[in-house]
């Protein structure tokens, strides 16, 4: 054993909670400790997953009730690199706002680096917990600190982003608690894998109803169409890297939920189908809506939203190539997004509207900014050598081997038209002439080193993605196997 | 060596047939629009004179290299329109090039000269040159369709894309492919029109509009070359037409015979109306011509 | 065998009697004798007969024609003309006007001798001269030409100096640009 | 005690609980002030924590609650009501307050920003 | 380490490389393109054999590279070509800025047409025709603001197509379980009719809008006209033969396969025809030497499709004869243009006029490619345009031959056109100044003139590889009953000797040349354009006397009714009509969060209201 599953958990919540006493002994020791934390935790995370991915997945349990009673954490080969990626990007989300804008003052740094420590905690955890309720405590940590990193700035209407996303997550988690409480008032458990193994004894107009309440609370996270109204307005009011952290942390974790209620405890077969069609509605409505946007950040929120209508619709496909593409495309959106974000927030930085005229002319003034901003571009199109063209690959590959035509039809049309909206980006931070009143602000080292580690790698998994799919083959495979879940969970003694 | 001293021969002897023959049907053309207009006309050596004059012109201008070559340009494509036609069939004589070259080869080669000049008429920086190009070569897309509608008609009937063949085959089959397949007949003489320049598709070289058009700037010499070539030019186009249309000719004789009476046509087309405008003219080839063109087309398809 | 300045000689006379049976004019309309012109190419008086035919432009050309009076304005696009005519090449004049003025005699802005600025080869009387007379003057080149008397391009090539200033004492804005001759 | 009327009762109280719900969803749909929303999603809360309380209650439960000589009367055991609701419903209320604390922060940015509580003029980002 | 992977990496590293020497030195800069460009081209064809194949695994998929017969011919276009525009490019990017952005654009195409060629798995295949894509694309938008319309749309119709073909890919790998070129293509006889159908269809999509085949043509006028010229020669020249290259695969690895076949070539012959026709129509109407070029390449796309759809051997032939030929004349002829661009500025024909003395070469360059695009001989133009007729009258194609002999005729109209535009007129003052260009640019279209020349006399040589190819490509030994070295014949037995005619030509050329020279060399003297028949008017140094405007008007008003529709505008519509609906979509988020609310609850109400149906 190399390390126990509830470090990730105990850990940052500690830190979190133990920052405001270190800032009175030194105030740097405010942007230092998460980072030291973070760094601790994506090694313990590696280790982790190298022996899960290795010896099976590892399941802990708290506080020595052994399951059902008790809460477990399960660190499998799909959790774990979902952790192991929520860690990195937040180790990197840590490294490029350390002096990010008002991060400079102690004030908002105490603020910001102790909500970034409980969002990554809080997404850690729904995707660790084996246990529903838990899931739903951990939903409400990672939702509040949301919420106060979207009104973080106070100069802009980032309180009115954070006001809608306050009404959305509050509807979602009385939905939540609903479905829980029908769960438990019907089977009388709150454990994933005992709730998975006696799922069928339930009435089953009770459970459709569940698993849409479910569906609807963890939507609202996971930005489905109907229910993501906070998310393109979240996105564009929270900082840069809070955009990313959202994109490549917060949504996955509430897609991961959904995805480990889906394939895990409900039983129902036309879920998948279900998946799919909010999926793709959710791609066609959040594509559409980004190519007419005016202002950067917005435009990358609809994209993001987009391509988790695209995820949710590979995993739609219920098959072990459909899962393996799902979990590539997240990959490569975690990290593309992260890098489209940390690059646009420098394209737009002095700017109040981040309109999307005012990265005009950046290529001249911010280089490598421009070049990371285009190769992201690029990749999450998809375009062939970089990263984002293999998920895509492998999304149409398994739509085709589960015979889905239309929807490869639907997706690559959805493609043309994201292409375009990047496209005219790219163009204009490279062919148009910078607008009279933009102010150029060059990147940090961090932000810049930051960004050529994203940039880098989605130069290496483009040119060999070997370094990443067999891992994903396993991840994909251990979600696959249901039984094998419930067996590892309920053997405990 | 000796094949290639008669080779040059021939081609010598036929150059100066057809070049003295165009000279000729061209002052009888004159003396006989004369006659129509009730006039006496120029003597049908007329022409003859007007080339020496213009060969013995003593000062010439030029206005750069490809105005100077101009005339070479286009006598190459009237001679070697002229060495590609068969002149006298059953003849051993002159055969030239009337193996070597095909139907499609002679269309090509006939815009060689035209497109030369053009360049020459170009250089020359006269406006009213470059304008009469421009409506030569409009009027060449008019006149080519009806033509090569024809001609395509008669490859699909015989299977053959060479004139040597399709001589042989009406040889072979004993009438004349004017009898035989009528339309392609009348589409081919409508473009022919159009090929002659006389009027009404006189508009390239009008000469109070465009002051004579692409050879405005030419004189003396150049003049020479060029109306030269247009004789030879002439003389080749007609032969082109017995032979394609007319089963050839034995001996010169008959082939004069022949090739004048189908000179007539665009000589006294043109006596009897007057000149139309570029996109008239396109349009018109587009009109009548090309649905006989079709129709020639239709009949070789079906029979 | 005959020597060198017997073949030249032989030479010239086709030479000539070529030139003479082609005849190509440039009608310069100057004036009201531009009117003639018609009738005497057309079926009643039929020039082309003698093989007088009309030229387009200069560069084709081998006789030019001076329709009636000359004001001092054309004069200029007159000798243009004429000097981009290629040798050898006959200057005709056309009716009194050229020769002496006529009715225009003290017109302020009309040349009264032609020869003065251009060589005239033929000059034709008459005002106007009739198509009779116009043929009469062809004629009259046309023996010239035999002759090889009708040299007046030489006799401009010889004196141009005397025709420059002549020409320039009466086109007071000369701007003819160097390349003309 | 009437059993049927009991019986009622039983659903009374769930019937309670949901009407407190809609209320609340009402509110949040339909009133425009911004404090009537917060207002209005934290009477779904009650609502929705009152529902999860009376899932866990049966007739005649008594508090799950271990005490000395507990255990002596084993029908006790099976008479008390199921404890784990309530511990749920304890961590909902602590979250729904934490929730409505942050909006009602929210709610005086706002109104300092746009100087209105009318949730229709709060419309600074849109499409 | 195979030679075909060193080809790739030099390339690739070449491609990074000169971006970065750049920063240090110019002169370096250059050195290290033009290495990047040839070494890889010698070592292509020195080292590498025919029918070698190399694998990479990758991500789970297999790799294969190869080079057969056909893509060799290929690749003797893009590297040739690309070789020699190569060198142009060094004198044509002197001075401009966005040097390193052009070079590694440059390569990386270059590099990705290569892939193209020798990819023998589909994943490679797309792998490389998307690298090929963007690169052009970022080609296509060098010359910044203006452009980036039409780049959008050149990316746009790019991503079509390609995302068709991905499907097709997906599609294939799904029911032949494999990703290999060779296994698609063995499988296809096994595959269900409407899956023979639409796999062809769905792989033409992406090579019809390379191949700029109607009516996916609408980007290639715009793209090839903003390139930088020394990319569009290369552009133009080469990887629209990338689609050519695709298109014959798919034809006679698939469609001939199949009874519906008749029908897809005969639909794809047309369409190649009606391309011809506009494209040439489009061409004469322009007015900048580029448009004109594009819209030609269009219409030369137009013939080389048509001949390559009847899919006759001699169709087959000339299609493929003139793809090389196109490659030259085409990339010779922008290269003038660019020339041209270089030296004076601008390419409007409105405005430059007689260069001819002062860019003599540049003008033989561009007459030598006129007269190959006309397909006049002696030229190789001819050579192809021969064939295709043969090849079109043989195999009854009788309305399709009238129909590229009208476009064909008609495109002596724009030929002239440009010899006129450029370097024939008036010489005027405003460019007296204009020199010749430099030695690094005229060299190529020198060479490229000559191989135009050798090419038209002696076909045989070109014709080898092309009948190589075909065997690979399972047609018949061609050699001596349709071609000889200097013979070409029709399936009918009729044929045209190449090499007495041009002996013949040169003769005639040669004699009246000297005839006119000699005679009265005294006397002749040379004029300026000044010095013209204009009425006895005296015209200004500084007057403009050029007719250039307008220039085709009285053909251009005989066609009129044909030009009066635009392809271009309908996608145009499509184009607004689309993003007014995306406008009206985004309203959903109407930006207040009781609305968003009420989304909320309408969702969940919805669902539960059709649960049954839903799950």
């Amino acid at each position: 054993m190399v390390g126990t599953p509830v470090l990730f958990i105990a850990i940052p919540l500690l830190a979190a909670f133990l920052i405001p006493l270190l800032g009175m002994i030194w105030k740097e020791l405010v942007r230092i400790v998460p980072g030291l934390v973070l760094t601790y935790l994506l090694i313990l995370a590696i280790n982790l997953l190298n022996h899960v991915l290795v010896h099976g997945p590892i399941v802990e349990v708290i506080a020595g009730w052994v399951p059902p009673i008790g809460i477990n954490l399960v660190f499998s080969a799909f959790s774990g690199f979902l952790v192991t990626l929520m860690i990195f990007l937040g180790l990197l989300v840590w490294i490029y706002s350390y002096r990010f804008k008002r991060n400079v003052e102690y004030e908002p740094a105490l603020k910001y680096f102790l909500m970034l420590m409980m969002l990554i905690t809080g997404s850690v955890g729904i995707v660790l917990t084996g246990d529903i309720f838990n899931m739903f405590v951990f939903i409400e940590i990672t939702s509040i600190s949301a919420y106060g990193l979207t009104a973080f700035y106070k100069g802009r209407n980032s309180a009115e982003a954070s006001f809608k996303y306050v009404m959305m997550g509050s509807i979602a988690s009385t939905f939540l608690l609903l479905a829980i409480m029908i769960i438990y008032s019907q089977l009388g458990t709150l454990n994933m894998a005992d709730i998975a193994r006696k799922i069928h004894l339930m009435n089953p107009t009770l459970k459709i109803v569940s698993y849409i309440f479910f569906v609807t609370a963890l939507g609202i996270e996971a930005e489905i169409f109907p229910l993501n109204g906070w998310a393109p307005d979240a996105y564009a009011e929270a900082p840069g890297p809070v955009g990313a952290a959202f994109a490549g942390i917060v949504v996955k974790a509430a897609v991961y939920a959904i995805i480990r209620y889906t394939y895990t405890i409900f039983d129902l077969s036309s879920s998948f189908s279900f998946l799919i069609i909010i999926g793709m509605i959710t791609l066609i409505i959040a594509e559409t809506a980004a190519i007419r946007q005016e202002k950067l950040k917005r435009m990358l929120a609809y994209s993001s939203i987009g391509q988790m209508g695209l995820v949710l619709v590979a995993f739609g496909f219920g098959t072990k190539e459909g899962v393996f593409a799902a979990l590539f495309l997240m990959l490569n959106h975690a990290i593309i997004k992260s890098l489209l974000f940390f690059s646009g927030s420098y394209l737009v930085y002095n700017s109040t509207e981040k309109n999307i005229k005012e990265v005009n002319g950046m290529s001249k003034f911010l280089p490598v900014t421009s070049l990371l901003f285009a190769i992201g571009a690029f990749a999450i199109v998809g375009l062939p050598p970089f990263a984002g063209f293999w998920s895509k690959l492998s999304v149409l590959t398994a739509a085709a081997d589960s015979n889905m035509i239309l929807i490869m039809v639907l997706v690559l049309m959805v493609s043309v038209v994201e292409l375009v909206y990047y496209l005219r980006v790219v163009n204009r931070i490279y062919f148009f002439k910078k607008e009279a009143d933009t102010k150029p602000h060059k990147p940090t080292f961090n932000a810049l080193f930051v960004m050529l580690v994203l940039g880098a790698i989605i130069l290496l998994i483009g040119f060999y993605p070997d370094a990443v799919t067999g891992m994903l083959h396993k991840a994909s495979a251990s979600l696959m196997d249901k039984g094998q879940y419930i067996h590892n969970v309920l053997s405990l003694k | 060596m000796e094949t290639v001293l008669m080779d040059i021969l021939g081609a010598v002897v036929t150059f100066l047939v057809a070049f003295v023959v165009g000279m000729t049907y061209g002052g009888l053309s004159r003396k006989i629009t004369a006659r129509v207009q009730n006039r006496k006309g120029p003597p049908w050596y007329q022409n003859f004179i007007d080339a020496f004059k213009l060969g013995f012109k003593k000062s010439a201008i030029h206005h750069g290299v490809m105005h100077h070559l101009g005339g070479a340009f286009l006598m190459v494509s009237s001679v070697m329109t002229l060495m590609i036609v068969p002149v006298l069939s059953h003849n051993n004589w002159f055969p030239n090039l009337n193996f070597q070259g095909d139907l499609i080869f002679l269309l090509y080669i006939m815009t060689f000269g035209p497109l030369g000049m053009a360049l020459g008429a170009g250089q020359t920086g006269n406006p009213n040159s470059a304008i009469g190009v421009t409506r030569g070569l409009s009027q060449m897309v008019g006149f080519e369709i009806p033509w090569v509608l024809a001609l395509v008609a008669l490859m699909i009937q015989y299977h053959t894309t060479s004139i040597t063949g399709l001589m042989a085959a009406q040889a072979h089959s004993g009438t004349w492919l004017m009898f035989s397949s009528p339309f392609a007949f009348i589409a081919a003489v409508m473009a022919m029109l159009g090929m002659f320049r006389y009027s009404p598709f006189d508009i390239v070289g009008a000469p109070t509009e465009l002051a004579s058009g692409p050879v405005s700037e030419n004189g003396g010499k150049y003049l020479f070359v060029m109306m030269s070539s247009g004789s030879v030019f002439t003389f080749a186009k007609l032969t082109l037409y017995v032979d394609l249309f007319m089963g050839g000719a034995d001996n010169l004789l008959i082939l004069l015979v022949k090739t004048f009476a189908l000179y007539l046509i665009p000589m006294l087309y043109g006596m009897t109306t007057p000149r139309y405008r570029t996109e008239q003219a396109v349009r018109w080839f587009w009109g009548w011509p090309s649905f006989f063109g079709l129709l020639a087309i239709l009949q070789a398809v079906i029979f | 065998m005959m020597n060198d300045k017997n073949s030249q000689k032989i030479v010239d006379i086709i030479q000539n009697w070529a030139r003479k049976h082609s005849i190509w004019v440039l009608a310069y309309g100057t004036g009201c004798g531009a009117i003639e012109i018609p009738p005497t190419m057309t079926s009643r008086y039929d020039a082309e007969r003698l093989g007088v035919r009309g030229a387009a432009t200069p560069r084709q050309a081998d006789v030019l024609l001076i329709t009636g009076y000359l004001t001092v304005k054309t004069m200029k696009r007159v000798i243009r003309v004429y000097e981009q005519m290629q040798d050898p090449k006959y200057v005709i004049g056309f009716g009194s006007c050229t020769i002496n003025g006529g009715m225009y005699y003290d017109s302020y802005n009309t040349i009264k001798v032609l020869d003065k600025y251009l060589p005239v080869d033929v000059y034709i009387n008459g005002c106007m001269p009739r198509p009779e007379a116009v043929l009469s003057g062809f004629a009259q080149l046309q023996k010239r030409i035999a002759e090889g008397r009708a040299n007046g391009a030489q006799q401009y090539k010889d004196n141009l100096e005397w025709y420059r200033a002549n020409q320039k004492k009466i086109i007071p804005n000369w701007i003819m640009p160097e390349y003309n001759w | 005690m009437d059993s049927t009327l009991f019986h009622y009762l039983d659903y009374a109280v769930y019937g309670t609980a949901i009407l407190v719900m809609l209320i609340g969803f009402y509110g949040t749909m339909v009133k425009k002030s911004l404090l009537k929303i917060v207002i209005s999603l934290s009477v779904i809360d009650s609502g929705l924590n009152l529902l999860i309380v009376t899932i866990g209650y049966y007739k005649g439960g008594t508090a799950p609650i271990f005490s000395p000589g507990f255990l002596k009367n084993f029908k006790d055991v099976s008479k008390m009501v199921d404890p784990i609701p309530q511990a749920l419903v304890l961590t909902a209320i602590v979250i729904g307050f934490g929730v409505t604390a942050v909006a009602l922060a929210l709610v005086i940015r706002l109104y300092r920003h746009h100087g209105t509580l009318n949730i229709d003029e709060i419309k600074n980002l849109k499409w | 380490m195979e030679m075909i992977h060193i080809i790739f990496l030099i390339f690739l590293g070449g491609a990074v490389l000169t971006y970065f020497a750049g920063k240090v030195s110019k002169v370096l800069q250059d050195i290290f393109f033009l290495l990047s460009v040839l070494v890889p081209a010698y070592l292509f064809f020195a080292n590498v054999g025919i029918g070698k194949e190399v694998t990479l695994t990758l991500g789970g998929i297999t790799l294969v590279w190869g080079v057969n017969h056909f893509s060799w011919l290929f690749s003797l276009i893009v590297l040739g070509l690309g070789s020699m525009a190569a060198i142009y490019a060094i004198g044509y990017m002197k001075g401009k800025e966005r040097k390193g952005y052009f070079y590694f654009n440059f390569i990386l195409s270059i590099m990705a047409m290569m892939g193209i060629l020798l990819s023998l798995d589909l994943v490679s295949f797309f792998v490389f025709w998307e690298i090929m894509t963007w690169s052009s694309y970022l080609m296509t938008v060098y010359n910044g603001h203006e452009t980036q319309r039409i780049g959008i749309k050149y990316f746009v119709f790019s991503a079509i197509g390609a995302y068709a073909m991905l499907m097709a890919i997906v599609i294939v790998h799904h029911v032949a379980g494999s990703f290999m070129i060779g296994s698609m293509i063995n499988f296809y006889p096994n595959m269900s009719l409407s899956l023979q159908i639409w796999i062809p269809i769905l792989f033409l999509m992406a090579f019809g809008v390379k191949a700029a085949l109607m009516p996916l043509h609408v980007w290639a006028p715009d793209a090839y006209s903003n390139a930088p010229m020394a990319y569009t020669s290369v552009f133009s020249g080469a990887l629209s033969k990338m689609g050519i290259y695709g298109m014959v695969i798919v034809l006679v690895t698939m469609i001939n396969q199949i009874p519906q076949g008749f029908w897809f070539r005969e639909v794809i012959a047309w369409l190649g025809g009606i391309t011809a026709v506009l494209g040439t129509l489009w061409a004469i109407k322009q007015d900048d030497a580029k448009k004109l070029l594009a819209y030609s390449s269009v219409a030369q796309l137009g013939y080389i499709i048509v001949g390559i759809a009847i899919g006759t051997e001699l169709g087959m032939l000339a299609g493929l004869f003139l793809a090389v030929m196109h490659a030259l004349f085409k990339g010779t002829l922008f290269m003038v243009t660019g020339a041209v661009e270089k030296q004076t500025g601008t390419t409007n024909f409105t405005e430059v006029t007689g260069l001819i003395r002062k860019m003599p070469w540049t003008f033989f360059a561009a007459l030598f490619s006129i007269i190959a695009l006309a397909g006049i001989p002696p030229l190789g133009g001819f050579v192809g345009k021969w064939m295709l007729y043969e090849a079109l009258i043989t195999s009854n194609h009788y309305l399709l031959v009238i129909v590229i002999f009208f476009s064909s005729t008609a495109a002596f109209l724009y030929c002239y056109k440009f010899l006129f535009g450029f370097f024939l007129g008036q010489e005027e003052k405003e460019w007296a100044h204009v020199k010749e260009a430099p030695v690094v640019m005229l060299v190529p279209m020198i060479i490229m003139s000559v191989l135009m020349f050798v090419l038209g006399t002696f076909p045989g040589l070109i014709l080898k590889p092309i009948n190589s190819g075909l065997v690979d490509l399972g047609y018949i030994d061609t050699f001596k009953h349709l071609w000889n070295t200097s013979i070409i014949f029709n399936a009918w037995g009729d044929h045209v000797v190449l090499q007495p005619i041009l002996y013949y030509i040169i003769a005639i050329f040669v004699f009246f040349a000297l005839f006119l020279t000699w005679k009265g060399h005294k006397t002749t003297r040379y004029v300026t354009t000044k010095d013209i028949s204009s009425s006895g008017e005296v015209p200004a140094e500084d007057e403009n006397l050029t007719f250039s405007v307008g220039f085709m008007q009285p053909f251009l008003r005989a066609v009129a009714p044909a030009m009066r529709r635009q392809i271009d505008k309908y996608y145009t519509g499509i184009a607004d009509g689309l993003e007014s609906l995306f406008e009206f979509m985004r309203r959903i988020y109407t930006g207040n969060g009781q609305t968003y609310a009420v989304y909320v609850i309408v969702f969940v109400v919805v669902v539960l209201l059709f649960k049954s149906v839903l799950f």
